[in-house]
């Protein structure tokens, strides 16, 4: 099945949830809305005639300039051979959306991890902690304008490089 | 041992020497001998041996820069130990924690008692030999047991544990095993047992018949497991426990476990020796005492170190089994096997009274035969693995 | 032992005592199995059956009370550090850390990485450096034969002419 | 369990620690496969390694043109190259050129960079210090001359040789229009 | 040290033991973390504690050119290196629509099955150590040491091996390296047999593993195993097979699948298996490449100032420890925007809380050793 035709196929179950459909890029995705976006997978998931058994990646993407965070969903159907993506826009200071734990496991830690990285809250999640960084960790580094501390727990973050000092 | 320096003092060696004296001066020379001469060095070089052949059968060298091919590696390793900082964790109980090591080092040392190395060669030939070794060994799972406890450590208290719940329960297969000899034997004296088997393999107990020949085997499993050896090492299983009930001991009190452990692998060849291989029953070829003592003394090592190497071949080979597992293994295959055995020895001696001497030869044609296609696997796997081809550096 | 150490005047008695001792413990390192990253590949294929460092009677110990030499092998980061720090720290003296590759000699290729520890050196004294990336089995055995060349040169008994290295104050 | 499950156990048991200890025995009369590294080795290890081997950097001084290709390439930094014009001669001088193998992280993009295969990767791996300043290689001692690619081919004997060797070394690398390499395969 | 709760089982009053596996432990792998809940030996539950090697990859993918990342990316799985490599670039590729070479094409896929098998050999054997094996581990290192000389005379390293560029490969193969390939193989594919009869047909072994940690086919789709985990449970699907790239789909070779021989299917022994059987299968492709082999340039002309225009794509291949996807946002600089690398370690990672519910604490071992987990792809 054509992505395009999964995308008609949604909107026409989801009208007014589903945005714009990008078709003319090397991989085709659409954005839907945060509060849709269980529903939607849910039903990926369940129809018959999609079948998306897994969601293979969950990602996030930064934009400072056009101050949004996008959580990106790979979902891929292993009965169709078909892959979609899924993107939702979300505000940088108070980026909330919906967990998907209920439909997919894995789910969890991926969201964990996007939630350690970019600060994106699950709503839902069952154990939303830092999974990469230290529980004490300030920031979440994947955003782009974090800024590396000084120090961390008594640990100077800097080195002199041996070369340039060897200039002077 | 006094029979031998009474014969001794009768042929003259000591003249115009009080007997009390040499008898004294023995004893003490017989414990430094045995202590320093014999068990430290065959702890040692053991632990040696056994990294180079599993180093060989690994495709490596092993260790090899420490005098002539790194036979000196135990005293390094000894040096080194007794060099460490004295560590006792905080959290350890202090005096079972520096306890435990000697206990479970005495549990070993003991065993070295009763055991034959000559007709005339043992320290003390009680005559409950055989029931006094099941009791000193036990020793050692009463140090294992307070390492692991008094350690702190979940880890070492896994290791404990589990040693506990096994050496328990393989004393009962290797019971009933020994039993199995003692009821043939007719005898609890190690000396005894020897002096019932004889020189040439078809005399020997291993052979007599079918049932002790499987009892040999299951002696040696259990013995294996006792002695906290592959396949049957979950107490320090390194992937699972770290090091299991010695994960928090350092320096010298580790070296006394690694003593024990080494150790322990020469009484289990020397037990297996003394039951079913003949002992040192040599062909009568000379009646000089000392020469006959040697000659006894060598092939007695011999026979027992022979199964040292098979303990750490079968290290070297095998995997781990499970905590379970190793339970019912004990329970459902070995122990009633034991009985088996046990029963079937004493049918074959309802049967044959004085043993029979063209079944038994049988038995061990059976055993070459078995060996003989041992090493026609061996050749095969060699072909087969095409070393020709081995890795070669660069051109 | 405490009140001999470092203390006896330079005889040749006393130094051939200390180049005994030195030999034993230069002759069994005992390091610890602590693989981080990348290097703990060639950490593992180091103690195989190429390079073999049980040649050397070096050994991998699973727990840090029976060794004598951290190879620190692999990228340091924070997270990890503090447990490196108790690890080194559970070891008994005398005790010797090899740091193995770029990313434990100063961060290597993660200079721009936000999580991980430029350089092992920062949180345990380390002794010998050994460049790669990761580096050779051979080139991590050079470095353990200058922890033994290191460990020739320590004195035990006799009084040192001038300050001596960390061993002797154990 | 029936009785036949319990027999086949024993006897899958039996049978598969035979034979693997036929295994284990067999490769005790094997050879190993250990190079006893440093001194019991017909010829030291760095010569058995291929050319491609990527050890420490090393620098021929003589053939290097200072285009800086290497240092731009370099994705963390580890190499520093200073050159200054001297003011009589018009000459344009190395003051330094620093390599931190501390750093390095043995990937060869500045090898591949080099138009005249100067900076390339020796078969070298032996290294370890005792610090880490001891980890960097300088390569300048005094302030040297650039080297100037003549167009025609090298005509100092000396410095041909050192041009074909880099070039050799760049061969190595794979490049669009195939090389040598290909053409022979 | 740590707390304990008192818990009732069984009409027992026990307590509950709380006990930290990791970082630093023999058979984690790398450093992961455990923090396991027993009951005696019976694991009660162990939650996964990760992060001990996040070294910010992904990060870095956002302050390194296109070109000078490619070294990152070994490090992203570095037993598997190559297949970091190759998906990246082939990413990068798709994003700027460069076409590769058809020898570059083929150097990917010999280079790629040869560090398959390398890293299935440390799968295996670091496997059997777990259990408790020594031998066929460091057997399985001696092999793994012969691919690592060919490695170095491929692309000069053992380990990070930085060959597959943008636009083919960084080094190309030479007729005196196939040769000693082709001898390889001769040595190899013997020695797996041998492997066999010493570890996978030994009755302990196999008593290990046989009906632990059994996962369903549901669970591994709503976990999202890949690779010989998710071939374990008996699904038959493999990337090379079924979204075919480079020049897998010319290639002849077969999708092992666990059957459940031994015990139930999706064990712990068919997920063994069925990576013994992959380096068989390995060893067939190869000879097949070795055989197609055809002449031409390694690598195409791609700029050295690299600029792919703006767009993100998603690339996957089939890495040994199952889909390694790479998703790559360009927005028209030297730069890459973001790189998100996906693993199958991380996935398989998060199924180990629900697995170890009631198996004993040996098992967790096997457990761990049967997903073949990889801090670095976890972490990142």
């Amino acid at each position: 099945m054509e992505v395009q035709e999964i995308y008609q196929q949604l909107e026409k179950q989801f009208p007014g949830k589903v945005g714009e459909f990008k078709g003319d890029v090397p991989e085709p995705y659409c954005t839907v809305s945060p509060e849709a976006i269980v529903e939607i997978s849910r039903f990926l998931r369940d129809d018959p005639n999609l079948k998306f058994e897994v969601l293979s990646d969950l990602t996030a993407l930064d934009w400072p300039k056009e101050e949004k965070i996008q959580v990106v969903y790979h979902l891929y159907s292993y009965s169709n051979k078909s892959q979609i993506v899924l993107k939702v826009d979300l505000p940088r200071d108070n980026s909330k959306i919906p967990t998907l734990e209920g439909v997919w496991k894995v789910a969890n830690w991926f969201e964990r991890e996007v939630f350690d990285l970019f600060g994106v809250i699950f709503e839902g999640h069952s154990d939303l902690r830092r999974i990469m960084l230290p529980e004490d960790w300030v920031g979440h580094p994947l955003r782009k304008d974090y800024v590396e501390e000084e120090e961390y727990d008594g640990i100077s973050t800097q080195r002199a490089p041996l070369v340039e000092k060897l200039l002077r | 041992m006094q029979a031998y320096i009474d014969q001794l003092i009768r042929d003259g060696y000591f003249a115009g020497m009080p007997k009390e004296v040499v008898y004294a001066v023995a004893m003490v020379l017989a414990a430094f001998i045995v202590l320093s001469v014999f068990v430290a060095p065959l702890a040692g070089v053991t632990s040696w041996l056994e990294r180079r052949v599993w180093a060989r059968m690994q495709s490596r060298v092993g260790p090899n820069r420490v005098g002539p091919q790194g036979i000196l590696q135990w005293l390094a390793d000894g040096i080194k130990n007794l060099l460490k900082e004295d560590l006792i964790p905080s959290a350890a109980d202090a005096k079972l924690f520096s306890l435990a090591p000697y206990v479970v080092f005495v549990g070993f040392l003991c065993a070295f008692v009763v055991i034959p190395f000559g007709s005339q060669l043992i320290v003390a030939d009680l005559n409950i030999g055989i029931l006094y070794i099941l009791a000193v060994t036990s020793l050692v799972v009463v140090g294992i047991l307070m390492a692991g406890w008094s350690s702190n450590n979940k880890w070492s208290l896994l290791g404990g544990m589990r040693s506990a719940a096994q050496i328990v329960s393989y004393e009962i297969p290797a019971g009933l095993s020994i039993l199995t000899i003692v009821f043939l034997a007719g005898t609890m004296s190690m000396q005894g047992i020897i002096k019932a088997q004889g020189w040439a393999p078809w005399d020997w107990f291993l052979f007599n018949n079918p049932f002790t020949f499987a009892a040999f085997f299951l002696y040696f499993t259990a013995a294996l497991a006792e002695g906290n050896r592959t396949p049957f090492d979950i107490p320090e299983a390194e992937s699972e426990l770290v090091a299991g009930y010695v994960t928090e001991y350092s320096g010298m009190r580790f070296l006394f476990f690694f003593f024990a452990e080494w150790g322990n692998l020469y009484v289990i060849g020397a037990v297996a020796t003394t039951l079913f291989l003949g002992g040192w029953q040599v062909p009568p070829v000379t009646s000089d005492p000392i020469l006959l003592g040697v000659l006894q003394f060598v092939v007695f090592f011999l026979k027992a170190y022979l199964w040292v190497f098979i303990a750490m071949w079968v290290r070297a080979t095998l995997p781990r089994v499970r905590v379970d597992q190793l339970m019912a293994l004990c329970w459902k295959y070995m122990v009633p096997l034991s009985f088996l055995c046990l029963l079937g020895t004493i049918c074959w001696m309802l049967v044959f009274p004085k043993g029979n001497q063209i079944f038994s030869v049988a038995m061990f044609v059976l055993g070459l035969l078995i060996v003989a296609y041992f090493f026609k696997r061996v050749v095969f796997q060699i072909r087969h693995a095409r070393p020709e081809l081995y890795f070669k550096p660069h051109i | 032992m405490k009140p001999l150490l470092n203390s006896l005047p330079e005889t040749v008695f006393t130094t051939k005592v200390d180049d005994l001792l030195n030999w034993g413990r230069a002759s069994s390192q005992w390091y610890m199995l602590f693989g981080l990253a990348c290097c703990a590949i060639e950490l593992m294929q180091t103690g195989g059956p190429r390079a073999d460092l049980d040649r050397f009677g070096a050994v991998p110990r699973a727990t840090p009370r029976q060794s004598d030499l951290m190879i620190v092998a692999g990228t340091l980061t924070y997270k990890m550090a503090k447990r490196t720090k108790l690890l080194y720290d559970q070891m008994p003296d005398p005790k010797y850390v090899i740091s193995m590759g770029s990313c434990s000699n100063c961060g290597g290729l993660f200079q721009l990485a936000y999580s991980v520890c430029k350089g092992v050196d920062k949180i345990v004294p380390v002794d010998v450096y050994v460049p790669g990336c990761p580096p050779r089995p051979e080139a991590l055995t050079e470095g353990l034969l200058r922890i033994q060349d290191k460990m020739m040169r320590e004195r035990w008994l006799v009084k040192p002419s001038r300050p001596s290295g960390n061993g002797a104050e154990a | 369990m029936s009785v036949a499950s319990y027999v086949k156990n024993i006897k899958d048991t039996v049978t598969s620690v035979f034979e693997g200890m036929t295994i284990t025995f067999s490769h005790l009369v094997r050879r190993p496969m250990t190079i006893q590294y440093p001194d019991k080795i017909p010829v030291p290890i760095q010569e058995t390694l291929p050319r491609r081997y990527r050890g420490i950097l090393e620098v021929d001084m003589d053939i290097c043109t200072g285009c800086l290709a290497c240092e731009r390439d370099c994705p963390i930094t580890c190499i520093t190259i200073g050159i200054e014009m001297d003011k009589e001669t018009k000459q344009r001088n190395f003051t330094h050129f620093d390599i931190d193998i501390c750093k390095c992280m043995y990937c060869g993009l500045c090898a591949e960079a080099c138009p005249t295969g100067s900076i390339r990767h020796s078969q070298e791996f032996e290294g370890a210090s005792y610090n880490p300043a001891g980890l960097v290689r300088h390569f300048v001692t005094q302030p040297a001359p650039l080297y100037k690619p003549k167009k025609g081919g090298e005509t100092d004997p000396k410095l041909a040789e050192k041009v074909d060797t880099g070039l050799k070394y760049l061969d190595e690398f794979a490049t669009p229009d195939g090389g040598a390499a290909a053409e022979e395969g | 040290m740590n707390e304990t709760a008192p818990v009732q089982s069984q009409g027992f009053y026990a307590e509950e033991m709380t006990i930290s596996v990791g970082p630093q432990h023999p058979s984690t792998h790398g450093v992961l973390r455990f923090v396991v809940k027993t009951d005696g030996e019976v694991i009660n539950e162990a939650i996964p504690d990760v992060g001990y090697l996040h070294r910010s990859i992904e990060k870095i993918g956002e302050k390194v050119t296109w070109h000078g990342y490619v070294p990152y990316t070994d490090r992203a799985d570095y037993l598997a290196a190559m297949f970091a490599n190759q998906v990246f670039c082939m990413a990068a590729e798709k994003l700027a629509g460069t076409e590769v070479t058809r020898r570059g094409e083929f150097c990917r896929v010999i280079a790629c099955e040869l560090n398959r098998i390398a890293s299935h050999l440390i799968s295996v054997g670091t496997f059997g150590q777990d259990i408790g094996a020594m031998t066929p581990f460091v057997h399985a290192l001696r092999e793994r040491e012969t691919i690592n000389n060919l490695m170095e005379e491929i692309c000069g390293a053992r380990l990070t091996y930085n060959y597959i560029r943008i636009g083919g490969v960084g080094y190309d193969i030479l007729p005196e390296t196939c040769t000693r390939i082709t001898e390889f193989l001769d040595h190899f594919e013997p020695i797996v047999d041998e492997f066999n009869r010493l570890l996978s047909n030994n009755k302990i072994f196999i008593e290990r593993l046989a009906g632990v940690a059994v996962i369903s086919k549901e669970d591994a789709f709503s976990y999202n195993l890949v690779g010989p985990n998710l071939r374990g449970c008996g699904i038959k699907w493999d990337i090379r097979r079924d979204i075919p790239y480079s020049v897998y789909p010319e290639l002849e070779f077969e999708v092992p699948v666990g059957t459940g021989q031994v015990g139930t299917l999706g064990d712990s022994y068919d997920r063994y298996w069925v990576r013994i059987r992959e380096l068989q299968e390995s060893c067939k492709i190869l000879r097949q490449c070795l055989k197609m082999f055809p002449k031409g340039p390694a690598i195409a002309k791609v700029p050295r100032k690299f600029k792919p225009p703006v767009g993100e794509c998603y690339a996957r291949v089939e890495a040994p420890r199952g889909d390694m996807g790479f998703y790559v946002v360009s927005d028209g600089s030297e730069y890459p925007y973001r790189v998100r690398i996906r693993t199958g370690s991380f996935t398989a990672m998060s199924i180990i809380d629900k697995l170890s519910k009631g198996i004993m604490v040996a098992d967790l071992i096997a457990l761990i050793g049967s997903l073949d987990v990889d801090a670095p792809e976890i972490d990142r």
